[in-house]
């Protein structure tokens, strides 16, 4: 928990109402964003992303499965995430699980989308090997590592640019098989098939302090928000999920007015966030 | 199979005496008072240090000496295949307390009565001696926190297979199913407080790799006194000294 | 301790609310003295009961029943499992009673309550070879599952109730053989046209030979309280649970410790109680089931 | 425990194991709880009960689509019933995508199909949104619309849990 005083309270207040924060930025601009790919080599794709003092890591694996019974055509996406107790004391023993899976269920809302896949970050059917019988599963981990406020778009970012890391080897599948049984596959070594991640969202929170309202807080500014609603946006512009935190009552033509200014904020974000992984991939190319 | 070839090169081409490659880093986590990244070859942890501070739980106050904590987790992806134990099972909570124990007896306790220091290390990667990396970056947390300690503990582990003491095993040599030797030493002092070996050894072998071991300690050492004289030349150019 | 008698003195003074609550136990023994007690039952009464049957419609069988303001749901759900070796031809009925901390504030969630055992114990009245499908092969596997809503004493009794009324309510689902001998379950409306003769066409019903019923009894000093309250099971701790079948023969009795002894007089008298029970409890279950086939 | 100078507020939803097609583990539902949580925690008056707590338990005894927002609505009337000073009813409604229609208080066919679905909770009298998700891709224009919908909604559900109450109310005074 941040411990603040009344002046230092009325201090962030009081910058904000003025569109000048403690560090300088006015109230729609981010912290400058750092990305790292490629930084867990036993999976098959990983990033590190630090938004000012918030460092996140984001892992995907890959394993092969079944696919459900009720969507043989789909393979399956699971996010979780890990809230470090090297990030703040109070994440030790089961005290972060709570943050966790708040965070867990607020990145499967929005990158997964609908129950149908409409809307989804990755599409599940490309995951299919084949139909029915075979399917990757993809798990995407979380961990936050150090944690100064908005870990929701950390971590977004973080997983669009670890799915943009990952490379699925090619699996063959051998013969044709009958009935029940499950077919052979050979995973190929050398082989391996890139996502398209242009249609991943990013997650723009705001939050609203006093009567305005903020991107990228600080956990000092968190502390004195009154609620916060976290956007995933997509490159078309449109909406792939919501979550609001905080238990304020908000007028529903202010989450109105919040949606059109995240649409604008995201695509700033939007491309930041591609250039600096761009820039991230080729550094980890050459090294 | 052969682990150590006739040229006396092992599998990844290192020489039995030498150690996989060392990498640290101090200050990575921005709020804690103290951290360090530590890497032994494909190992790669991190620890954090906050304290100290105010007791928590007032009833393990002590009026004499500060209480030293410490978690050790994994993260789901830090192994081969991916897992999702439930926090604080049995080996965690074993190696949580070696670390804490091993912490301890090098912090200057006595000098901050009433007091709580927690130790966080967090594995990114576990290959082979996560135990002797977790020690290493606590090591490193502690002394970038500003923590009195008697000497900085530094650990390293050693090995026997195909009749050759190896140094810092990593993952195919460990899995081959010799000894293991995990040792951790006060370097300045020489003293040595951590001793962990499992499988058996004839006793005059026994000296040969913890003495190996040791010396392995001392290298970690020396590295970790050059990150540290260099982290401090950072803060001193920063403050403009 | 000058206690009791200053509970005398005071029992003139002190509004009845707060008798009630300082000395609850002089507050029954008052009550009982006038063979009345406070909820203005006679001693060997029971409470108002009701069963309705259905209540879960995503379950093969299913009932709510009241005694009182204590609730249980049960639900039975048949699911077609491989039966054992040893009793190829039997199915197999699983029960289990939860308490969620809904029905009473002493449960807190994640502690299972120390009753629940008690309760889910087995009472033999179904014959298993019933849920046989084809020997060997298939058998039926009958999860009943009960949950308390609310708990306000006599929860062995209310959950017996309800489980009775959940078999009596049961449909067993239509099945039939596919061609590799595997059991499929047909859905309503492949049920006329499918050409494969259903496994169990004429046993959608279990036929309970006998019904057990039963009644908890408080035993406190010489008085016998039939059918208690949670309030009256916290201060009076004796309990005596007798379980009947339909035909008046003794199918358990229960009494788990307590200061009071039961002598075989007292326990003759719980027995007579429970035969006039028995026979209220199963004019309610009729008309219960009658009531559902008018609809 | 430590000290507060406002309520706290302790929520749970669990199932039953009958209460789904497939009979499940009966387990709590930790994501639904914690939902739950939030949609109430902002219309309750927490300051008014400094340093207690107040436990708020759901069962779901069968679930046939549209669960959370029916939780969260009876939960509020439980509340109220209860005599927990809130500002203002809570009211939850839930509405699906399915292609180009919008259903609103969707069954369980509908929700396992649906392309995006949009769970809107707020206190009607107040006009104001405690509670907000959106799963699946969504336009503007469909978002104004569905959340007029929901809006809609929640202000007659709002009524009809006022007539319960009073119901409730004046049942219990004779």
């Amino acid at each position: 928990m941040v411990g603040l005083s009344a002046g230092e309270k009325h201090f962030i207040q009081g910058g904000i109402a003025q569109d000048l924060r403690s560090d300088g930025r006015k109230r729609l601009t981010y912290r400058s964003i750092y990305v790292e790919t490629g930084v867990i080599p036993q999976a098959h794709g990983s990033a590190r992303v630090r938004l000012g003092a918030t460092d996140v890591i984001a892992s995907v694996k890959a394993e092969l499965g079944r696919p459900s019974g009720l969507q043989p055509d789909k393979g399956k996406i699971a996010i979780f995430v890990d809230c470090s107790p090297t990030a703040a004391p109070m994440f030790e023993g089961r005290g972060g699980e709570e943050l966790s899976t708040e965070l867990s269920v607020a990145l499967q809302r929005c990158l997964l989308g609908g129950k149908s896949g409409a809307g989804a970050g990755i599409d599940p059917a490309s995951l299919v090997v084949v139909e029915g019988k075979v399917c990757w599963d993809l798990y995407i981990d979380g961990l936050v590592i150090s944690s100064d406020g908005n870990l929701l778009d950390a971590l977004a970012a973080a997983i669009k640019a670890a799915l943009s890391n990952t490379g699925i080897p090619k699996v063959d599948v051998a013969a044709e098989t009958t009935g029940d049984e499950q077919p052979e596959v050979n995973i190929s070594d050398e082989e391996f098939l890139q996502f398209d991640t242009s249609g991943i969202p990013v997650i723009v929170t705001l939050t609203k302090v006093g009567r305005h309202y903020i991107v990228d807080a600080t956990s000092e500014e968190e502390s004195q928000m009154s609620s916060a609603v976290s956007i995933s946006i997509n490159r078309k512009g449109h909406i792939c999920g919501l979550t609001k935190r905080g238990g304020a009552g908000l007028d529903p033509s202010i989450i109105l007015d919040m949606i059109s200014v995240a649409k604008h904020v995201s695509e700033q974000l939007l491309n930041k966030l591609d250039s600096e992984i761009a820039a991230a991939e080729a550094s980890d190319e050459e090294s | 199979m052969e682990y150590v070839s006739p040229e006396g090169l092992l599998l990844d081409g290192r020489r039995p005496m030498e150690m996989r490659q060392l990498r640290a880093e101090i200050g990575t986590v921005a709020k804690a008072d103290g951290s360090a990244v530590f890497e032994m070859g494909n190992t790669k942890v991190i620890a954090a240090v906050y304290g100290p501070r105010e007791v928590q739980n007032r009833s393990q106050q002590m009026s004499d000496q500060a209480l030293v904590r410490c978690e050790y987790s994994m993260a789901n992806f830090s192994t081969g295949d991916r897992m999702r134990k439930p926090k604080g099972d049995r080996r965690s909570t074993e190696i949580s307390l070696v670390i804490r124990q091993t912490m301890e007896a090098c912090i200057l306790t006595h000098l901050m009565p009433r007091s709580q220091i927690d130790i966080f290390v967090q594995v990114l990667q576990a290959d082979v001696g996560t135990r002797s990396a977790c020690i290493n970056a606590a090591s490193l947390a502690l002394a970038d926190a500003g923590i009195p300690m008697r000497d900085i503990v530094t650990s390293c582990s050693a090995g026997y297979l195909n009749s050759t003491p190896l140094l810092d095993l990593n993952y195919v040599e460990d899995s081959a199913g010799g000894a293991d030797v995990t040792v951790g030493i006060l370097p300045k002092l020489d003293k040595v407080t951590l001793l962990q070996m499992d499988a058996k050894l004839p006793l005059d072998i026994f000296e040969n790799v913890m003495g190996l071991a040791i010396e392995g300690c001392k290298a970690v050492a020396n590295y970790i006194r050059e990150i540290l004289l260099e982290n401090t030349k950072q803060l001193e150019y920063r403050r403009g000294l | 301790m000058g206690l009791p008698n200053a509970s005398g003195d005071l029992s003139t003074e002190v509004e009845v609310d707060a008798f009630r609550r300082l000395f609850p136990l002089r507050f029954y023994e008052k009550h009982l003295s006038e063979s009345i007690r406070p909820d203005a039952r006679p001693l060997g009464r029971a409470r108002d009961t009701t069963i309705a049957l259905g209540a879960v419609a995503s379950a093969n069988g299913s009932a709510l029943a009241k005694i009182g303001s204590t609730t249980m749901l049960a639900a039975i759900k048949m699911e077609v499992m491989t039966p054992s070796p040893e009793t190829p031809d039997e199915g197999c009925i699983a029960i289990d009673f939860h308490m969620p901390p809904i029905c009473s504030p002493i449960v807190r969630p994640g502690r299972p309550a120390e009753a629940a055992p008690v309760v889910s114990k087995h009472s033999g009245m179904i014959n298993l070879k019933e849920l046989s499908l084809v020997s060997g092969k298939a058998a039926w596997m009958a999860y009943l599952d009960i949950y308390c809503l609310d708990a306000d004493g006599s929860l062995f009794d209310a959950a017996l109730l309800s489980a009775v009324a959940a078999f009596s309510h049961l449909e067993i689902p239509v099945v039939s053989l596919n061609d590799d001998g595997k059991v499929v379950l047909l859905s309503e409306e492949q049920e006329g046209m499918s050409e494969r003769e259903p496994v169990n066409k004429d046993k959608r019903k279990l036929i309970l030979s006998s019904i057990p019923f039963s009644l908890t009894c408080i035993l406190h000093k010489n008085y016998i309280l039939a059918d208690p309250t949670a309030e009256e099971e916290s201060i009076m701790e004796t309990l005596v649970t007798v379980v009947l079948d339909s035909s008046s023969q003794l199918v358990s009795l229960y009494k788990p410790g307590g200061p009071v002894l039961a002598y075989t007089s007292v326990v003759q008298d719980c027995i007579a109680l429970t035969r006039q029970r028995v026979k209220e409890l199963q004019k309610i279950l009729e008309e219960a089931i009658s009531g559902m086939e008018v609809d | 425990m430590m000290y507060s100078d406002i309520g706290r507020l302790n929520c749970n939803v669990s199932y039953t194991t009958f209460s789904t097609p497939v009979r499940g583990q009966g387990s709590d539902h930790k994501e639904y709880s914690s939902m739950l949580l939030k949609a109430l925690e902002g219309a309750i008056m927490l300051e008014t009960f400094p340093k207690t707590t107040v436990d708020v338990f759901a069962l779901v005894l069968e679930s046939g689509g549209s669960d959370l927002p029916v939780v969260i609505s009876c939960a509020s009337l439980a509340l109220a019933d209860a005599g927990i000073r809130m500002y203002d009813l809570v009211a939850a409604v839930s509405v699906s995508c399915l292609g180009k229609n919008l259903v609103i208080d969707p069954i369980l066919e509908e929700e396992s199909y649906q392309d995006g679905s949009l769970i809107l909770t707020c206190m009607p009298s107040r006009y104001e949104v405690t509670q907000l998700t959106f799963t699946g891709e969504w336009s503007t224009p469909d978002i104004n619309e569905a959340m007029q919908l929901c809006l809609d909604a929640c202000g007659k559900l709002g009524k009809v849990m006022r007539s319960c109450l009073k119901e409730a109310a004046s049942g219990s005074q004779d």
